[in-house]
């Protein structure tokens, strides 16, 4: 086997790759339980840990830089290196939406309503489940498993679309609870927005072993945040 | 040639012109090349011409008066009797000795009436050519001059020549003591030129710095290369045969007879002799081995006799080899050296030691060449085939000896 | 592996105690080197010797030619007669003599090896050129005996033939140069060869380019392009020609002659050396001397002619390496 | 993490103002480098700046150049290999050379690697470091069977392994690669650049290359070298090849790795 130093430069990449996707996993979960509990000290705790996620992506992104300079990857290395440049950048990017929902639990202090935890809690579980398995898949280049998790999409946006009307009619009951929702809409927002950039990460799993990019999954990419 | 015919009259004829010139020319060139074969022909067929040719024969005895019936038609017992009759009775008992007469058999004891007691000598020789061409005149002049003389085909080229020593007489003389003079000399010249040639040719292509002494051998050597054979001849003469002659003439082993005149003192002006070209070839031969092996050996820490003796000569050798063959071609030939440091062509004893005196082929010829009989000429001509056949065989040797080690190498 | 180096060096280099550098890349004796380095010098230094030995053993020998009251520097030049059995010690009539057989080599030899020279780096094409070169070295390869041998048995009778044998003496200097300039023709030719083939195919080409045919591009850009190199073939040809020995020694003659007619027989210098020597010749007798004082302008002038020639072809290998 | 640790191991051999000279024209000139042990060192830069003879000069082959001569000072082992006293075979022996074209000796395959343990006055069975050799070149398995065989038969790839098999018989502590994959197609390349970092481990290997991917690709530290203005060579940056790759800290540097040089 010829290219070592590339062949365990890239295993090495792949490996800090899951490791980022983790961190991101325990922050989403956490923030989500921050919110549960109403625990302002631990959210403020989630908050600042997104700094060590946003190091943790740069040091990828440089060592990425490094080993284009001095590998010339070319071909499905060369993808696999792109595709990691591109999976950082959502990783970090969902990263953020963990520290948005922890800071919800901050903005909303002590302050008395309605949540849907239980249908928010689903939610994390759905759109951090795809998480996983779009990473596993994009790290042991399973296409195919890649290929099938967009459409688990439709789940996150079917609650989304249930927790929001649920939420408007709160609003519309009590129009004192019209900041406090909101934020919670903030909350979901995110949720919805993580299931979506798993979708890219599952493109990203088919360019490398196919080579082409496709969209998988047209629903709201034009949206704005 | 009419590719430009197209082109405007006038200087079409001009092209003519000039590719009638270039024809011309062509024509010439090419005649000037084939007058050097034809030259080449030339002279071997007028040295073949020479070596072969009818021969008119007179006996001393004839052999009607030995016997009234053919010598092939007599028993054994009467042919002895007649070696007896005729020999005188030292020679009968030296023939005796080399193998008794008994034991011969018939048609050995004919040639040796023949050799012994008929005794025919050349009376009149003719060229190859003209043997040919006029047999019959030559039949019936040789028929009128000499009645009982008989005519026959000659080779002067033959097993006897090549084995027999020096003789006076043209028919009994041979080249053994030549050939054998001629290989002592190529022997010493080798066993000297060789080692001291390669040697220097090592020193100033791998040793020697590019400082004055350097390029002074440099030079030096070159300008030897082109210094006139009799000039060496000369340095022989003058520093192995007088200077030197106690050490070359064997004086201080005690037996100093021969002066400075012998084997060792002609070897010796020999190898100064082809030393230079010898130098010169083998230096082309090393400057041929490619500097990546020498960079690979000394990459390894060898030093600078291990690269030279493991990797730099086993590669130069197939060159070396060769150039000194043709050196050593070159000094078989040579005469003119031989001629200063005393070579003399009445010998007609093998030489025995490098104290010996000698004689060598060339020498040889250029005696014979320069009698005025015609017998000595056609024995000049067939030491002269001997020489061309020496010398080829030498150079088809070091075409073998070259294919031999490339063919290792690789 | 180390050790072995390490006990190596224990046994050959005495330790000096002050010394900073390591073991490992201290200098060795290397005595077999050094022994090998002065062998080899010694074996270049040969030539040294020989040379060295040439020049004295010619010089002091000519110094006692010339110390003979009956010789005078100035006769030894000028005087047309050389019979040194009494006491007549002209060289001039060796000298014509050997200028004479070498200028008829030369008409033979510069021409027929130009022209083959060019035939063979210009014409032949390379099938031809390898059977041509072999017989041409063939011919270089032939001992001058055996020329001297042609010289006498075949070239000789075809000049009386042809001229008259009351015009043509049996040795003469004719046929010596005649034979002698066969002879020489394979160096001129190979000699020439290698100088034009030195000249790059790019001159060629552009000559062709511009619509010169083979002669022209052969005779006008190539010959001259060449001409240093020709000339020094040119040269180290007449320089051979001045040295040979046997084809006049058999052809030429025997006995000094004053004279410019090349039927007549005339010994050269050459000659003169081999016929002397080849006798019994007693030590310091003039004759003896005179051998060396023949030997010793001979030499410088064949010296001095190959030290022109290779300037010359080093200048021709200058432009074109 | 892909970056090297600090090394702080000091240098196996360093120039100090190194200068090269050949007669009176000074080719290279002020070069101060120290090689870390255990690691590839790759000497990069435009041609006739001097690399090959920076190279050539850190195990004296410059030696062989008619009136080269050095100012200066190479370390090795804390000592000037310039010194007086230093025999430049023994250098040779300690620091291997592996030239641009593979270049095996005219002999056996067995022959090529055992030959500079012989001149080193190694006797007896020798097939035991020639296999351990030829192993570490990675070339064992494909001429075990052959050892017989002209070290000429091999492809070119083979034939360099094998001259790197033939320096590392001698065991060294350094290894000068000189070019060595100029003379061969990518995928031999790439064979030989593994087999460095396999070395590596036990060697320090300075290459020079004129491939800068490959110093790239291959190298712990680069050292870039281009000729001045007096068209002397000069040692422009020296550091690490994450470094300097992919943040040069010389002008000369940025212009030649990407491609804008001259």
């Amino acid at each position: 086997m010829t290219r070592e130093v590339l062949t365990q430069q890239i295993k090495k990449l792949l490996d800090e790759v899951l490791l980022l996707g983790s961190m991101v996993e325990q922050a989403t979960f956490n923030a989500i339980a921050t919110l549960k509990n109403r625990d302002i000290h631990a959210a403020r705790q989630v908050y600042d840990d997104d700094q060590t996620i946003n190091e943790k992506r740069f040091a990828i992104e440089n060592a990425i830089i490094i080993t284009i300079a001095t590998q010339q990857p070319m071909a499905r290395d060369l993808r696999t290196l792109a595709a990691i440049l591109e999976i950082i950048t959502e990783l970090e990017r969902m990263g953020d939406y963990a520290k948005g929902i922890a800071k919800v639990t901050m903005r909303l202090g002590d302050a008395e309503l309605p949540i849907p935890i239980r249908e928010i809690e689903q939610m994390g579980e759905l759109g951090l489940g795809m998480l996983h398995r779009a990473l596993s898949a994009f790290v042991n280049e399973d296409a195919r498993t890649a290929s099938k998790i967009p459409a688990e999409d439709d789940a996150v946006d079917a609650l989304y679309n249930e927790i929001y009307s649920e939420l408007v009619n709160e609003m519309i009951a009590d129009p004192r609870l019209i900041e406090s929702i909101n934020l919670l809409l903030w909350v979901v927002h995110n949720l919805e927005r993580l299931a979506d950039r798993v979708t890219n990460i599952c493109e990203r799993t088919v360019f490398i072993t196919t080579g082409e990019l496709m969209e998988m999954d047209t629903a709201d990419e034009e949206e704005n945040e | 040639m009419n590719e430009y015919t197209d082109l405007a009259g006038e200087s079409n004829t001009n092209l003519q012109k000039r590719h009638r010139d270039s024809k011309i020319w062509r024509t010439i060139f090419y005649a000037s090349t084939a007058a050097a074969i034809i030259i080449l022909a030339i002279l071997i067929l007028s040295i073949v011409n020479q070596a072969f040719g009818l021969v008119v024969l007179k006996n001393t005895v004839e052999p009607e008066k030995i016997s009234s019936v053919p010598l092939e038609q007599l028993s054994s017992q009467d042919l002895i009797k007649i070696l007896k009759k005729n020999l005188t009775s030292n020679r009968y008992k030296t023939i005796d000795r080399d193998m008794p007469f008994t034991a011969r058999s018939q048609a050995d004891l004919v040639d040796l009436v023949i050799a012994e007691v008929v005794k025919p000598t050349v009376v009149d020789s003719y060229h190859l050519d003209v043997s040919i061409l006029h047999r019959n005149e030559i039949m019936a002049r040789a028929a009128e001059k000499y009645p009982n003389g008989h005519v026959e085909f000659h080779s002067w080229l033959n097993p006897e020549f090549i084995t027999r020593s020096m003789s006076s007489t043209p028919e009994l003389a041979g080249v053994r003591t030549a050939i054998f003079g001629s290989l002592w000399i190529i022997l010493i010249t080798v066993l000297v030129a060789f080692p001291t040639g390669v040697g220097a040719a090592i020193y100033l292509e791998e040793y020697a710095a590019s400082n004055r002494i350097n390029k002074i051998i440099q030079t030096n050597i070159d300008n030897l290369a082109g210094v006139p054979s009799i000039i060496y001849g000369i340095l022989g003469l003058a520093i192995f045969v007088r200077g030197l002659g106690y050490f070359t003439g064997g004086g201080f082993l005690g037996s100093g007879e021969t002066g400075g005149r012998t084997i060792l003192s002609a070897g010796l002006t020999m190898a100064l002799l082809i030393l230079p070209i010898l130098i010169i070839n083998a230096q082309e031969a090393i400057r041929a081995v490619p500097r990546s092996l020498r960079e690979a050996s000394y990459g390894l820490g060898a030093t600078k006799w291990q690269t030279i003796w493991h990797h730099v000569l086993p590669s130069a050798l197939p060159g070396i080899l060769t150039g000194t063959i043709l050196a050593i071609s070159r000094a078989i030939g040579e005469t003119a050296p031989l001629i200063l440091v005393g070579a003399s062509s009445f010998i007609n004893r093998d030489p025995s030691s490098v104290f010996s005196r000698f004689t060598a082929l060339p020498i040889q010829i250029y005696n014979w060449t320069t009698r005025p009989q015609d017998e000595f000429r056609n024995i000049a001509a067939a030491a002269i085939l001997v020489l061309l056949v020496l010398l080829l065989s030498l150079n088809a040797f070091a075409i073998l000896m070259r294919n031999r080690f490339t063919r290792r190498i690789s | 592996m180390r050790e072995q180096i390490m006990n190596h060096t224990l046994s050959t280099v005495q330790i000096k105690p002050a010394s900073r550098v390591p073991e490992f890349l201290r200098k060795k004796k290397r005595w077999n080197e050094i022994l090998i380095q002065g062998f080899l010098f010694f074996c270049g230094f040969v030539s040294i010797l020989t040379t060295i030995g040439i020049v004295f053993e010619l010089g002091k020998e000519s110094l006692l030619f010339f110390a003979n009251p009956d010789v005078s520097l100035l006769e030894f030049f000028t005087n047309t007669r050389w019979q040194p059995s009494i006491g007549e010690f002209g060289i001039l009539p060796l000298a014509t003599s050997t200028l004479l057989t070498t200028l008829i080599a030369m008409i033979v030899a510069l021409p027929v090896g130009l022209s083959a020279a060019i035939f063979l780096s210009e014409y032949a094409s390379s099938k031809a050129r390898s059977v041509l070169k072999p017989i041409l070295e063939i011919l270089a390869g032939v001992p001058t005996v055996v020329y001297g041998y042609f010289a006498l048995t075949f070239m000789t009778p075809v000049l009386r033939g042809i001229f008259g044998e009351q015009n043509v003496e049996i040795y003469n200097t004719l046929s010596a140069g005649l034979v002698m300039g066969i002879m020489i023709l394979p160096l001129v030719s190979s000699m020439s060869e290698d100088a034009l083939t030195a000249v790059p195919r790019s001159l060629r080409e552009a000559a062709y380019g511009l619509g010169s045919t083979r002669l022209e591009t052969a005779v006008q850009i190539v010959v001259p392009a060449a001409l240093s190199g020709i000339i020094a073939a040119f040269i180290i040809a007449i320089s051979r020609a001045i040295g040979e020995t046997m084809i006049v020694a058999i052809a030429a003659g025997s006995g000094s002659n004053f004279t410019f007619n090349p039927f007549k027989a005339a010994e050269t210098m050459t000659g003169y050396i081999a016929r002397i020597s080849g006798g019994d010749v007693g030590y310091d007798t003039p004759d003896y001397n005179s051998i060396f004082a023949i030997g010793l302008v001979l030499f410088l002038v064949t010296l001095g002619l190959n030290i022109l020639s290779r300037r010359l072809s080093a200048k021709y290998r200058e432009v074109y390496e | 993490m892909i970056d090297h640790q600090t090394q702080t191991k000091p240098p196996i051999i360093s120039a100090e103002d190194l200068c090269i000279f050949y007669g009176n024209f000074r080719a290279v000139k002020n070069v101060d480098m120290k090689i870390v042990p255990n690691q590839i060192t790759a000497i990069i830069g435009p041609s006739g700046c001097g690399k090959s003879t920076v190279l050539r000069s850190f195990n004296r082959m410059n030696d062989f150049i008619p009136n080269c001569h050095v100012t200066g000072k190479i370390t090795f082992h804390g000592h000037n290999i310039y010194d007086e006293d230093v025999d430049p075979v023994q250098v040779r022996q300690k620091i291997g050379m592996v030239f641009q074209k593979p270049n095996p000796f005219p002999k056996s395959i067995f022959d090529n690697v055992a030959w500079g343990l012989k001149i080193n006055g190694m006797k007896g069975d020798l097939s035991e470091p020639v296999e351990q050799a030829l192993k570490q070149a990675a070339l064992w398995d494909e001429v075990k069977d052959h050892l017989k065989k002209s070290g000429l038969s091999l492809s070119g790839g083979q034939q360099q392994r094998l001259c790197i098999a033939r320096a590392l018989a001698v065991k060294p502590d350094i290894i000068l690669m000189d070019e060595p994959c100029s003379a061969l197609d990518p995928i031999a390349t790439l064979k030989i650049e593994d087999l460095m970092r396999e070395l590596s481990k036990d060697y320090t290997i300075i290459i020079v290359t004129h491939n800068m991917q490959q110093a790239a690709r291959a190298s712990d530290y680069t050292a870039f070298f281009t000729m001045d203005s007096d068209r002397a060579g000069v040692m422009v940056e020296y550091g690490e090849t994450s470094h300097i790759f992919t943040n040069p800290q010389d002008k000369r540097t940025e212009d030649y790795i990407t491609g804008r040089y001259g």
